[in-house]
């Protein structure tokens, strides 16, 4: 064990970051005692006494701070200690001294040697001029933007693909480059899946899927809403595939998307037929047939699609996924103990989601069974337009639409869109909320703490009234996300949610409890 | 392709818009840089139009 | 290729690197300044008429013609100075500079810088201090005794003693006090402290007493600024011949009288484009505040127009304090100025930007494309007359000269069938 | 970029306001800059602290009216002056802070309403039961010594600065029981200046001790010149043999001042209100690291001496 002290003269830190900063230090390897403090002469006396003294403390006055270490000089140095000090010390400071902000992305490219990507966040007028831009000084391009014209989306996709650049979006929300997460996106694992997708939260679901199946994604390409669509016919999602194909940590490719426009659709297909790696396809409620023709696997759900390029990517059977993790015991015993809870008059759904393509999964399955009102209707007379005045009958909104989001953040950055719904549309006759929850850089900090909240006050408005409520959620999230899945979960939990591993999962649940209801 | 040269070259991003975006690159110790985007001549049409027409030159 | 901006861009820029202004000698003001005459005052800025005035030019000018002997009394010489018996000329338009008022008149001792590289010359009058100086529009007999003292004992002696030296070259001293903390605009300790340096054994070598030279010495060692009335006249013949630029895009004057801040624009020759000059939020002495300070005034931004002063903040720490904020503040000024500018100066390096050159040649394109303005760093003179500097802080000049100067370009260049 | 910066102060302590009025130009520079507070020190060494909004004013302090997070612009040891405007100006930042509008804070307990005997042990019970119940860094713990007084062991203590001051400590608290100013003066060498934090651990709770002396009603009865000397006593042990600002603090507590909070729970304590109590400790157990805890020990502990020379009397 080796003895070592440092004093700086007339240093003041406040109480907590003295704290904060012993804390940290003593959890250096090889550091036995740590103690910082203020000079005084019995600070003094208590370093003497557990020997931490040495010739530096001498002369020290109470205005010195002092830092007195006894450490095991085989595995540390005072020198560690110091910096982990001044490191510690120095942390607020950097982080406030502004980096150099330049004006234009002439100017930025002088300023970040080698950079290769261009994030685009900008009011959509003046973002194809500045992607365009880009594109002509070799960028990829990430266009966050909505608000472009398809004119524009064509001439640059088209001088992308003759570049051979990514040029995703626009209103393109999620891609991970290189294990980097941009705009909306997961911290995942890196692998061997590359995923390419035409849908934001379609893509984050499939990608935290296989997350949590243990695997990783090698490149995550977005290529924004419209990119299926006739006039764009697909130029990302091709290069994308190129692309993946081409790229030797690539195993298995994942193709994402509503279902394309049907010229498209035959060409994307055909690319997947000469693509030499197992492509698995979800077109969210498309044409199996075709894509089984292609020599490709279909899903049946978003979760499924990343069970199956897991188990592609594994060699392990393929086979569709359209049940539970948990037993179908357990399953039994969590719908029978929700309907229990439920009067009579509770027989509605309230779904509150604020992932688009989340929203469609779960349309496209209650809505075989069920005549669900909502936003983005099934059939014009399912409009949620056709309920109006009273909110009694099924309802599924995708919160993130438009229409509720004029003039305020999308409902992933800002929870207050939901929590209103949660108020003006969770009455009396509802027997079960559905809801997602989507973490990942972007998203809102807590995310889960503001549905927990809802939840709550809903609660207790229920409790008035002799009633409960029953509530499913999914976490589209990773262990890794800031967020915190795990904490998220808890709070979900602790204000009674039942939280279901997918969004497919809990769609499953919320249907065999609206059986029961309805009954 | 380029874009197999990007991914394996490391990550180098320009933000321009949204500042949180930049920060997110930040704490996850991406190089990054964020521009201070303007629109040309700060929106002023009139400028703009005029600077356009310098550069026909 | 290039077209044929760029092309002039070049030639502009080429005239400012290869400068080279050297103080060559000291005279009098109407024996030496083109067209200078007995009753033409001059003042910083712009044009700016009598009645425009504001209070310290308007004070400036009083005490210059009492100080001229054009009149006794300070009643009599406003009565004078509205009367149109006086002419009022802008420095700039007879070579000249004059920081904050400016004021010149035909007897004032001035120095005579050439720029060795086209051979024009600049001038400009001694620095008188700080304090209850003409240059803030004082105008009371302190001042006036000053500027006899001046005249009578620290010329002579300074004229005298450069003969003795010979030319002293102004780049290299910019550039040598650039590297010592200066900006050579707000802050010329070290550039007044290298020409003592240079001139000391020239002064001691002339014939004056004893007495007077010990008094010339004791006011150069008390006046910081004394070095401001070289670095500004040096910027000034650096400048002139970007002027004749055709088709340049180049700024080449940036000044304000007190009224309105002006600019030319090397294409379109003498035309001034002005717009009211701004009222400075800066950081005012105690005591003082916005409502105390006069409108911008000053001819001493050509130094930012050469590429120094504000621009090169980045190598003077020791302002930024004072004008703007932290060191982190100042390399960000400067930073932010290559995004205006052409180039980077070949002769004045900044160290803690790891020696790039400042940034050098506004082109008025950029400043219109990037919104940002040129960085000024300037003292705050009281609007009252006589009262002095209340304050400093970074100034910028109006957007609206740029536009008009822009459209000026395009239209000039449209009369000429040169555009689509 | 920066340009001029305006700060206004929304509140003034009464004795700050004083001391400014009487002064014609004055100099500071700033001492130490945290980040809801900033301290200024004067040629004389008084400090004069400023603080964000959410935060509690403090004797000779003021609030600015800034939210948090707030970037203070100052650097320790940039120069401060004042001139006599009601204005603070700070050059090297361009920034000024305007005192005209600040309200007025006393920063003592206006109108101390005591108690009922009955209430006020309630209350001490009660604050005594939320500082054993609080992790504190600092000497906080050692309230367990209060009911165990003959019979106290360094094995209990959870903390290395609890074992080192344990028994002198408990050495002051016996002294202060018999009102022997005396040998508690002595004692008071042997804590001032002691343990974790900016404001170290014991100094927290020698405030308290002064604070309680100040507003104890029965001030007048015996000795009170002894009392008077200890007090005294304190005070120039701590300018000697702590920081700054610690030194401040125990100054300002002599005098019966102290921030907002610490004196809302002394009313409350003496009031015998336990509602109130349970607020106010409440945050002042999220001040600084250790020095909330501290400084709610010292008044647990001069309280239930106070009432043991009630019940002697």
């Amino acid at each position: 064990m080796n003895v070592n002290s440092m004093v700086r003269k007339n240093a003041y830190y406040d109480s907590v970051t003295l704290m904060i900063i012993s804390r940290e230090l003593k959890k250096i390897e090889g550091v036995d005692e740590v103690l910082v403090g203020m000079g005084t002469d019995l600070n003094v006396d208590l370093v003497e006494k557990l020997s931490l003294a040495t010739p530096e403390l001498e002369g020290i006055t109470p205005n010195d701070l002092f830092i007195a270490a006894k450490y095991d000089e085989s595995k540390c140095t005072m020198e560690q200690i110091i910096q982990a000090f001044d490191e510690q010390i120095n942390a607020k400071q950097d982080a406030s001294a502004g980096d150099y902000q330049p004006p234009t992305l002439s100017s930025a490219v002088e300023h970040l040697k080698g950079a290769n990507l261009v994030q685009i966040s900008i009011p959509g007028r003046y973002a194809a001029r500045e992607a365009e831009d880009a594109l002509d000084k070799g960028l990829n391009v990430m266009l966050f933007s909505d608000n472009v014209s398809v004119e524009d989306e064509l001439k640059l996709k088209k001088k992308a693909v003759e570049k051979g650049l990514l040029m995703m979006g626009p209103d393109c929300g999620t891609a991970i480059i290189n294990g980097v997460p941009l705009c909306f996106a997961n911290v995942l694992s890196r692998g061997a899946i590359g995923v390419v997708g035409a849908s934001g939260t379609g893509t984050q679901e499939v990608t935290v899927c296989i997350d949590k199946l243990g695997e990783g994604v090698s490149q995550v390409i977005g290529t924004g809403g419209r990119d299926l669509s006739e006039r764009i016919g697909g130029l990302m999602m091709s290069l994308g595939i190129d692309a993946l194909e081409n790229d030797p940590e690539t195993k298995v490719i994942v193709l994402i998307s509503k279902p394309p426009a049907p010229s498209v659709e035959k060409k994307i297909l055909n690319k997947v037929r000469e693509c030499k790696k197992p492509v698995v396809v979800d077109f969210i409620g498309g044409d199996a047939e075709a894509i089984l023709e292609a020599g490709a696997i279909p899903c049946v759900s978003l979760e499924d699609a990343a069970r199956k390029a897991v188990a592609a990517l594994r060699g392990e059977e393929i086979a569709d996924f359209e049940g539970f993790d948990a037993t179908e015991e357990d399953i039994e015993a969590i719908v029978e103990k929700a309907v229990a809870s439920l009067k009579p008059d509770q027989k509605n759904l309230r779904g509150l989601y604020t992932g688009g393509t989340l929203t469609d999964e779960a349309m496209k399955f209650l809505g075989e069974n069920y005549k669900i009102y909502s936003n983005i209707p099934m059939t014009p007379d399912m409009a949620i337009e056709a309920l109006e005045g009273e909110v009694k009958g099924h309802i599924c909104l995708d919160l993130g639409e438009d229409e509720f989001t004029r003039g305020r953040p999308h409902p992933m950055i800002d929870p207050l869109t939901r929590s209103e719904f949660f108020e003006s549309h969770v009455d009396g006759t509802t027997a079960v909320v559905l809801l997602d929850c989507v973490l990942g850089y972007g998203s809102n900090a807590d995310p889960a703490g503001a549905v927990a909240e809802s939840v709550n006050s809903a609660r207790a408005k229920f409790a008035g009234e002799g009633k409960e409520l029953v509530v499913v959620a999914s976490v589209c999230g990773t262990d890794k996300d800031p967020q915190d899945l795990e904490k998220s979960v808890n709070e979900l939990k602790e204000a009674g949610v039942i939280v279901m591993p997918s969004n497919m999962q809990a769609v499953r649940l919320v249907d065999r409890i609206l059986a029961r209801v309805s009954e | 392709m380029k874009v197999n040269e990007l991914f394996k070259s490391e990550l180098k991003v320009i933000n321009m818009g949204l500042e949180s975006f930049y920060q997110d690159m930040k704490s996850q110790d991406v190089s990054a840089i964020h521009v201070n985007w303007k629109p040309a001549a700060g929106g002023n049409e009139k400028m703009a139009a005029l600077l356009a027409r310098m550069k026909s030159i | 290729m290039a077209n044929f901006i760029d092309q002039a861009n070049k030639e502009a820029l080429k005239l400012m690197q290869d400068a080279q202004p050297t103080l060559i000698g000291m005279g009098i003001a109407k024996d030496t300044l083109p067209g200078m005459r007995d009753n033409l005052i001059l003042h910083a800025g712009p044009p700016v008429k009598w009645e425009d005035m504001s209070g310290p030019l308007r004070g400036a000018v009083v005490g210059g013609i009492i100080y001229q002997g054009l009149a006794e009394t300070v009643d009599e010489a406003k009565e004078l100075a509205a009367s149109g018996k006086i002419d009022f000329d802008s420095c700039h338009h007879h070579s000249a500079v004059g920081p904050m008022a400016g004021v010149v008149t035909a007897k004032m001792p001035v120095f005579i810088v050439k720029n060795m590289d086209q051979g024009n010359y600049a001038y400009c009058t001694m620095n008188e201090g700080l304090g209850e100086v003409l240059r803030f529009g004082a105008y009371g007999e302190n001042v006036i005794k000053h500027l006899n003292w001046m005249e009578k004992t620290l010329y002579p002696i300074l004229k005298e003693a450069l003969e003795i030296h010979g030319p002293i070259d102004i780049k290299s001293m910019n550039a040598q006090a650039l590297q010592m903390g200066d900006e050579v605009h707000n802050r010329n300790k070290a550039g007044t402290s290298l020409f003592i340096r240079e001139i000391a054994s020239s002064i001691v070598k002339t014939n004056a007493s004893e007495e007077d030279k010990v008094k010339v010495f004791d006011f150069l060692n008390s006046n910081d600024h004394f070095y401001l009335n070289l670095s500004m006249p040096g910027a000034k013949c650096t400048m002139d011949p970007v002027g004749k630029v055709k088709y340049s895009t180049v700024v080449y004057t940036m000044a304000r009288n007190g009224t309105e801040f002006g600019i030319r624009v090397a294409g379109l020759g003498d035309r001034w484009f002005t717009a009211p000059a701004e009222i400075i939020d800066g950081l005012y002495f105690p005591g003082y505040s916005m409502e105390d300070a006069n409108r911008d005034i000053g001819d001493s931004c050509i130094t930012e127009t050469s590429g120094i002063g504000g621009f090169a903040m980045a190598s003077a720490p020791a302002i930024v304090q004072f004008v703007g904020g932290t060191p982190a503040d100042a390399v960000q000024y400067t930073t932010s100025m290559y995004e205006i500018t052409l180039e980077e100066s070949v002769a004045y390096k900044m160290p803690n930007m790891n020696f790039r050159g400042t940034p050098t040649g506004i082109d008025i394109r950029k400043v219109i494309e990037t919104q940002i303005r040129p960085v000024i760093n300037t003292g705050i003179a009281s609007k009252h007359a006589g009262v002095g500097q209340v304050g400093a802080g970074v100034v910028r000049p109006p957007m609206k000269c740029f536009e008009d100067a822009l459209q000026a370009f395009v239209e000039m260049l449209d009369n000429e069938g040169l555009l689509d | 970029m920066k340009t001029i910066r305006t700060l206004k102060a929304s509140r003034i302590a009464e004795d700050l306001h004083s001391y400014l009025v009487e002064k014609r130009y004055l100099k500071m520079r700033v001492h130490s800059v945290f980040q809801t507070s900033v301290n200024l020190v004067t040629p004389e060494d008084d400090l004069i602290t400023m603080v964000t909004a959410s935060r509690d004013i403090m004797p000779m302090g003021l609030t600015l009216d800034v939210g948090e997070p707030f970037e203070w612009p100052f650097l320790v040891d940039d120069s401060v002056e004042y001139t006599g405007f009601p204005m603070l100006t700070v050059p090297s930042c361009q920034c000024r802070i305007e005192l005209q509008d600040a309200k007025r804070w006393t920063p003592y307990l206006q109108n101390v309403k005591y108690g009922s005997a009955k209430a006020r042990l309630q209350a001490l019970k009660q604050l005594k039961t939320i500082v054993a119940k609080h992790d504190s860094l600092g000497i906080a713990s050692l309230v367990s010594v209060l009911d165990t007084w003959e019979d106290v062991s360094v094995a209990d203590c959870d903390n290395v600065y609890c074992r080192f001051i344990l028994h002198d400590m408990v050495l002051f608290l016996r002294a202060v029981k018999r009102q022997d100013w005396h040998t508690a003066g002595r004692q008071v060498m042997m804590l001032i200046g002691f343990g974790p934090g900016l404001t170290p651990s014991c100094d927290d709770f020698m405030s308290a001790v002064l604070l309680s002396l100040y507003y104890d009603e029965n001030v007048g009865s015996t000795q009170q010149k002894e009392r008077s000397a200890f007090i005294e006593h304190v005070v120039s042990a701590a300018k000697k043999q702590t920081t700054l600002v610690s030194a401040s603090m125990i100054q300002h507590a002599a005098e019966g001042k102290a921030s907002g909070l610490y004196l809302s729970v002394l009313g409350a304590l003496l009031g015998g209100d336990t509602n109130a109590l349970v607020d106010a400790a409440t945050s002042a157990l999220q001040f600084g690291a250790s020095s909330g805890s501290d400084f709610l020990f010292g008044l647990c502990a001069m309280q239930q001496l106070m009432e043991t020379w009630r019940n002697s009397n």
